[in-house]
């Protein structure tokens, strides 16, 4: 299980080799990418994310050993970057795989939903116009 | 004690400091200090969460010489 | 939208980056890959795959376009090798990308269930032993 | 007419061929056809599915000159 918080860009494809193994049929990648706009319209420039990294790396191996304990098979990477990204740059990558898809699929889409409801992460949308605004996820989930 | 401040309250506090306590003083015991030194901290105490040495607490929990004590806002990562 | 069958390794980061724009917050990967059991244990040595490929085509650019016509934000792309692949090869990928990670894996999801389902495609299973099997999918979409 | 057959029913019938089919003749004639050649096919009926000019079709379509039937065993793909 990889648990990372990293400075620089996220090498997804190193994640994924290091996880997939030769019992595994399906991986499932995620990755949060920096958009062009925010959820109200407006233009962004980039986002700064910081983070409390000792408390989420710890929050992201307590993630990895839920997704161990209901399905054992799966082999899941969690890496998130803090700094300042530019749009297209991958601020958070979830990589799982497992010898079936299904495992793989709901894998994946807990840690990440999990991740953005407890891990100590912060971003700050910076946009065009140069005003800067903490933005604070919903809990319900269904937001990037 | 040391603090430590993120986002928009690392903004207001800075990121790091040293904090000296009263015996038994908790963690809202210094919540409500840091308010009083920095009166804009007020509209975030709803949204702020604590953490002591790296775990999450409440602010009941008493605070001893050589704790760190993190003070987080709502989370925005992914 | 990419639907493509290919001969050659598939290039995930390739069809990747095709995909994703700057409107895009999420992007969801699924890679079928060889594994080196079967459901029943058996050792594998490898797969091999056929298709109808003008049916396949047309089969994955339908699924693209129901996806279009629920999500129409997703970004898709469907591909499917055939031929001969050894363990840990690529034989699918779906790749989905959207505004927000919901639509991401919703479609990633139903593309390769649906994949699975209706496209003209065939697997040979060639077990360590010698033995060739031609495997059927499930209806269920359960297993991979 | 030209037939082209896939995974099991390529290992029997070979993978592509030029079929000669009477005057009204079906997809389904032209089946039952191939059966009396190649009595093996028998077992493969109920899971295989035809298409014509590469669209899924019933066995009661008629073949005409110049059509490409193909017979499609249940799918394995992904």
């Amino acid at each position: 299980m990889i648990c990372e918080i990293v400075r620089e860009a996220i090498d997804v494809r190193a994640i994924e080799a290091s996880v997939l193994a030769p019992s595994c049929g399906g991986i499932v990648s995620f990755c949060g990418v920096v958009r062009e706009r925010a959820d109200d319209g407006r233009e962004v420039e980039g986002l700064y994310y910081e983070a409390h990294e000792g408390m989420a790396r710890a929050s992201f191996m307590a993630i990895a050993e839920e997704v161990r304990a209901t399905m054992p098979e799966v082999r899941l990477a969690i890496v998130h970057r803090v700094g300042a990204l530019s749009i297209g740059e991958v601020a958070v990558a979830v990589v799982a795989a497992a010898p079936h898809r299904a495992e793989a699929f709901a894998a994946a889409r807990f840690a990440i939903d999990a991740l953005k409801e407890r891990s100590p992460i912060w971003k700050q949308e910076r946009y065009c116009d140069g005003e800067r605004v903490w933005v604070e996820n919903r809990c319900s989930g269904e937001r990037q | 004690m040391r603090l430590f401040a993120f986002a928009r309250l690392r903004e207001l506090l800075g990121e790091r400091r040293d904090v000296a306590v009263a015996d038994g003083a908790t963690v809202g015991d210094l919540w409500e200090a840091l308010v009083r030194e920095e009166p804009r901290l007020t509209e975030f105490a709803r949204g702020t969460r604590f953490a002591r040495n790296d775990r999450l607490c409440s602010a009941e929990v008493p605070v001893r010489d050589g704790d760190e004590i993190a003070l987080l806002p709502p989370f925005g990562g992914g």
